[in-house]
């Protein structure tokens, strides 16, 4: 029974969803569904916030290795907490939106949860130079085409990638840097992505099946 | 309180640079900083956005609205250690929507989309001015058209990749090759900028020593 | 205001009426050909000239294949609305409902010869008229009959979608089938997944831990579904090696179910002491706060084997980067194309696309799931297939007019624009 | 002083990049952090010490530049804004340069936008760039700006053939009747050229489709870089010349001021931008050579 119902849940809803798409009074399943699954996540939520918190309690409380810093996080969470859920220095009253500039959410956002954000995802430059430099090496066919198509295309956006090439004539114009640059996004990339999404969409159909299907059941309850 | 604001975020985003030589106390500091308040961040939203806005609000329109509150308060019987297994059913409900809803998106956008959009001419044929047949425009076509195939090749599963197959899914895995570096060098661009705007932000707006 | 010209000019009315005629005609004629499909259809003739003619020929219908929730309105513009000089400034569309007062919906642009109304209810009725619009005024057209939306219980328009779909479906559930009764099928190796074994083996022998990220996407993305299943395998394999596995998470349902698949395996493998809820930790929804943390403990726990399995966005590389700057194995996998050069980059095998989809099949080994790869490939020939004909069917019919061709591309336009 | 700082930090990161690659000529491999500290550097030095690099027009840059400098003077030029605050870091400066071109060549200039958002844009770059600029242009004689039209694709299906039906009157509500500019205009075929500057819809692709390819006018674009590539097939058949990012820009700022005087000594913030971004995508490239050499080096050895 217990993997029985589950299973049967799956099929009938992904069925469901599937036909859906075929018959229009039940054009709004996808939205319905949408709906739910926020409302899900939110209940989910006091799992996963819970379990943030007893963590880095535990931590505090077995004197484990950085638990200074577990101090942090939950005094981090519970002031984020307060002031979204009080509104605290909301203009107006307890209508207004949440993140209405002038709030305390807001200002925390602003000057701790943004910059800290935007530098994590800057730290993406660095490591792009970095694998760059490790991932493109001559060590066989496949890695030399990797190395010779992201060399001309960052080649083209430097203006050496002009200057190199400017010599060849207009006839052959293919062949300036820039151009070729172009050209491999717009043909063989083209042609690569096609490839990869139409292989992801079989991928995707095949998958969804196996797990409409209880084929695919490892994820609740095992293959027995 | 401005300049605190200021020199709060000059301070958050030198502790995550610092990673970049190695993990330190200014890091982990910054980490545990940003992991606690973006969680609060999100339980608040998500409180306000789906709880409050979507299923307080509009349960009254809605009632239906309560069958996913109940999937959710099933969710919580985890808590439970002997009913815990009454858990797997919200689970289960999403996996199947999830399923469901994937299967004919990808059919539609990732198959048939990209299927038809490779079903072009190899002489191209221009709006105004007619037929071309420039022997740039057919190499081009002609590289979409045996990429695109070759590449599934490759993907096939049930055939061993030997002889001419094999030699058709080693010309798949070039191109796929030749994808996978243009799209890195492309992104360079975008992946410096946002480097620029971090400078920017620490050489202009803090230290004020751009003119 | 709205004076009939044609009764006080007799010349222009000359003018005016060559084209009404001409309009009439055609309109006409496509009412009539379309009448066998469009049995709501209600014509309206207005063949009165004034100061700015208004809209005539409209026409009100059912919109088709849907919840009975729109209708369709056409006309043909006023004859004033020209391309140059025209004293015609736009549309307004009148609406009716339930015999009420007309109220005014939409404002259209000058030239414009149709208009979906969504905004409709199954029981009521509606009854429309257009206004031209002038700077002068308003000329309103006759009223179109009352008509209530259909609501249709099947789309039709989508048959060939749905037949493509049963194909690829059929044939992947046909090879399931076939493998269950013992039929042996082939599947050709796949690097990244034969590695698995030998990376969970590493981290045992180093005596450390294997980390596993299943992207940054909740549940309701397959690809966090996959790298599930993909984590019932390896599980499976850390509960047989007595290796450690630790987990963060950026989403609670993803906390929950990851949890259920670890307890799972580890009670398949025959120990159920082993598991131990700590072994999936939630962090935080937030991208980049979850990388800090994840880049975090990589260089503080020094895992031996990284797997980066699911939906991954911008983050792939800080990840895969500093997982390799550690030194330790990684499996890394997604389906999303941008993401992809980036593990090819830094980590040890990639999963490209669907080989994500593939791999928990694949690990099981198992007769039903392999076929079910069978199957896919079927997918993958009926879309080779089509592109091949289509691009030779379209050359040749672009290129030299060969008529069947022509016919065979249109045929393929029409079932793969089905969506 | 700042041209101490860019020979300080030219000589650091090109003579760091030749003694890397030397050491890499001996095998030695390069460790991350340093190519952080190079990528920092590169990225750095440019912002406070302004470092640009002369940029080469490249054909499709050109093909725009060249059809503006070859038209006599007194042509009509429509340039339309099609775009966003959040486009217009990549796209302001192209509106800058081609409007200044424009005008300093004596054509007759109608600006207009098929954004809502455009319309503020617009009115910034005329109040802020233009006038201060060309202080002597007269507004209605030399330029005009007909503003901000809703109607998306629509309102090009009607201008294509009636321009004052879409726009009666222009941003200040003067009637286009009575402004000289519009004596000889009466629809899109009349312009000798049109530019569409954005990147979104409806942008360049609707301008070609809709008014380039039916009027038979020349149409020269300026994109944001993510779609660049997408508008590539139309050139140069239906697109007479492309300024794709801030590439694009750059490549035109320098072009203009290679050619022409005036604007040696203009303001170019395309070119600003790209400086960090040329010598960190130079540094990436070096490394990359530096990485093969330190390969086949190691390669060579093991062999041995």
């Amino acid at each position: 029974m217990r993997q029985q119902i589950p299973l049967l849940i799956t099929f009938i809803v992904g069925t469901l969803l599937i036909v859906s798409v075929f018959i229009p009074p039940f054009g709004d399943l996808e939205t319905t569904f949408n709906i739910w699954f926020d409302i899900i996540a939110v209940f989910a939520f006091f799992l996963g916030g819970g379990n943030l918190l007893r963590v880095h309690i535990n931590k505090l409380r077995k004197r484990k290795r950085d638990w200074g810093f577990s101090i942090v996080t939950i005094l981090g969470f519970s002031v984020m907490l307060i002031a979204g859920l009080f509104k605290i220095g909301n203009p107006g009253d307890i209508a207004s939106a949440v993140d209405a500039p002038g709030s305390l959410f807001y200002d925390i956002f602003n000057s701790v949860q943004y910059p800290l954000s935007a530098t994590m995802y800057s730290l993406l430059a660095f490591f792009v130079a970095s694998a760059s430099y490790r991932a493109f090496r001559a060590k066989n066919r496949e890695a030399t085409l990797l190395l010779i198509a992201a060399f001309i295309i960052l080649l083209g956006r430097t203006p050496f990638g002009v200057m190199l090439t400017g010599w060849i004539p207009d006839s052959t114009s293919l062949l300036q840097i820039p151009n070729l640059a172009i050209w491999i996004m717009n043909s063989p990339n083209l042609a690569g992505q096609r490839a990869i999404m139409i292989g992801i969409g079989l991928g995707v159909i095949s998958m969804s099946l196996r797990l409409i299907l209880g084929i695919e059941r490892s994820y609740l309850g095992g293959d027995k | 309180m401005e300049h605190f604001a200021l020199w709060l975020s000059a301070f958050l985003t030198l502790g995550i640079l610092s990673f970049l030589y190695k993990d330190n106390p200014w890091y982990k500091l910054s980490e545990a900083i940003f992991v606690g308040i973006s969680a609060g961040f999100w339980v608040v939203t998500l409180f306000w956005d789906n709880l409050v806005g979507k299923f307080w609000d509009g349960w009254q329109d809605e009632p239906m609205l309560f069958v996913g509150a109940a999937l959710g308060f099933l969710m919580l019987l985890r808590l439970v250690p002997k009913i815990g297994w009454i858990s797997r059913w919200p689970l289960a409900f999403i996996v199947g929507a999830t399923s469901g809803l994937w299967l004919m998106n990808y059919l539609a956008s990732n198959i048939m989309v990209q299927v038809m959009a490779t079903i072009q001419p190899l002489f191209s044929t221009g709006y105004a001015s007619g037929f071309d047949a420039g022997w740039g425009a057919i190499i081009s076509s002609l590289v979409i058209v045996v990429g695109t195939f070759t590449g599934l090749v490759y993907f096939f599963f049930s055939k061993e990749h030997k002889g001419a197959f094999g030699g058709a899914a080693r010309v798949g895995i070039f191109f796929i090759m030749i994808t996978f570096g243009a799209s890195f060098g492309y992104t360079v661009m975008s992946r410096m900028s946002l480097l620029i705007g971090r400078m920017d932000f620490l050489l202009g707006d803090w230290l004020g020593m751009i003119g | 205001m709205s004076l009939p010209l044609a009764a006080t000019h007799p010349r222009l009315s000359v003018h005016l009426f060559f084209p009404i005629i001409v309009i009439v005609l055609t309109t006409c004629s496509s009412a009539f050909g379309q009448s066998d499909t469009q049995l709501d259809t209600t014509v309206v003739d207005d063949t009165v000239s004034i100061a700015a003619a208004p809209v005539t020929t409209l026409l009100v219908e059912d919109g088709k294949y849907d919840d009975g929730d729109s209708l369709r309105l056409f006309w043909v513009p006023s004859i004033d609305d020209q391309l140059i000089d025209s004293k015609v400034t736009g549309y307004r569309v009148y609406r009716l409902v339930n015999d009420g007062a007309a109220e005014p919906i939409v404002d259209l642009l000058p030239g414009v010869g149709n208009y979906t109304d969504k905004n409709v209810e199954l029981d009521s009725s509606y009854v429309y008229y257009v206004a031209t619009l002038t700077e002068s005024g308003e000329y309103p057209s006759i009223h179109t009959e009352s008509i209530s939306p259909q609501r249709e219980w099947i789309n039709f328009r989508r048959g060939y979608l749905f037949i493509i779909m049963m194909i690829i479906s059929a044939a992947i559930i046909f090879y399931v089938e076939t493998a269950k009764r013992g039929k042996k099928l082939f599947v050709r190796k796949i690097a990244g997944l034969e590695a698995i074994d030998e990376a969970v083996g590493r981290a045992t022998e180093m005596g450390r831990p294997v980390l596993f990220i299943p992207g940054i996407s909740d549940m309701d993305d397959v690809q966090t579904l996959a790298a599930l299943t993909i984590l019932g395998r390896v599980s499976r394999t850390i509960a047989d090696y007595d290796s450690k596995i630790f987990m963060p998470v950026s989403r609670s349902l993803v906390m929950t179910a990851a949890r259920e698949t670890i307890k799972t395996s580890y009670q398949a493998a025959g120990r159920p002491d082993a598991y131990n809820d700590d072994m999936v930790n939630y962090v935080t929804d937030e991208q980049f706060g979850y990388v800090a943390a994840v880049d975090g403990l990589m260089v503080r726990e020094k895992p031996a084997t990284v797997f980066l399995l699911g939906a991954f966005f911008a983050e792939s590389l800080i990840l895969a980067e500093t997982g390799n700057s550690i030194g330790a194995i990684q499996i890394a996998g997604t389906a999303r194309p941008a993401q992809l050069p980036f593990f090819i980059a830094a980590c040890d095998f990639t999963l490209i696309g669907e080989e994500l989809f593939a791999a928990s099949a694949y690990l099981s080994g198992e007769p039903r799931m392999l076929g079910s790869l069978k199957g896919q490939d079927v997918g993958k020939a009926i879309a080779m297939i089509t592109i091949l004909l289509g691009v030779v069917a379209v050359t040749l019919s672009e290129a030299w007019g060969v008529g069947i061709m022509t016919d065979l591309h249109a045929w393929l336009v029409k079932v793969f624009s089905s969506s | 002083m700042a041209h101490l700082g860019v020979i300080i930090s030219m000589l650091v990161i090109f003579g760091g990049l030749a003694w890397l690659l030397f050491r890499s000529i001996k095998g030695r491999e390069v460790e991350r952090r340093v190519i952080f500290v190079f990528i920092f550097v590169a990225v750095a030095a440019p912002i406070l010490f302004p470092i640009t690099f002369e940029e080469h027009a490249s054909p499709v840059v050109k093909g725009l530049f060249d059809h503006i400098d070859t038209l006599p003077p007194g042509s009509r030029v429509l340039i339309s804004f099609d775009y966003d605050p959040a486009m217009a870091p990549e796209v302001q400066p192209m509106a800058n340069a081609i409007s200044f071109h424009c005008l300093d060549r004596g054509h007759k200039v109608v600006f207009m936008s098929l954004w809502a958002t455009g319309q503020t844009l617009l009115f910034n770059t005329l109040e802020d760039v233009i006038r201060p600029e060309f202080p002597d242009l007269i507004d209605g004689v030399d330029f005009i700006s007909t503003g901000y039209k809703a109607g998306n694709e629509g309102v090009l299906n009607v201008i294509v053939s009636d321009f004052k039906k879409m726009f009666p009157t222009d941003v200040n509500g003067v009637p286009l009747d009575s402004v000289p500019i519009f004596d000889e205009i009466n629809s899109c075929a009349d312009f000798d050229l049109i530019v569409a500057l954005g990147g979104g819809r409806p942008g360049p692709k609707e301008w070609v489709l809709f008014v380039g390819d039916p009027a038979d006018v020349p149409i020269g674009v300026g994109v944001a870089a993510v779609v660049a590539p997408q508008l590539y097939p139309y050139y140069p058949r239906q697109i007479i010349g492309m300024l794709g990012g801030v590439k694009g820009a750059a490549e035109y700022e320098s072009e203009l001021a290679h050619r022409h005087e005036r604007f040696k000594n203009m303001a170019q913030p395309g070119l600003k931008m790209m400086g960090p971004q040329t010598l960190a995508h130079i540094v990436i490239i070096c490394f990359i050579v530096i990485g093969n050499v330190a390969f086949f080096r190691s390669r060579r050895r093991k062999g041995n």
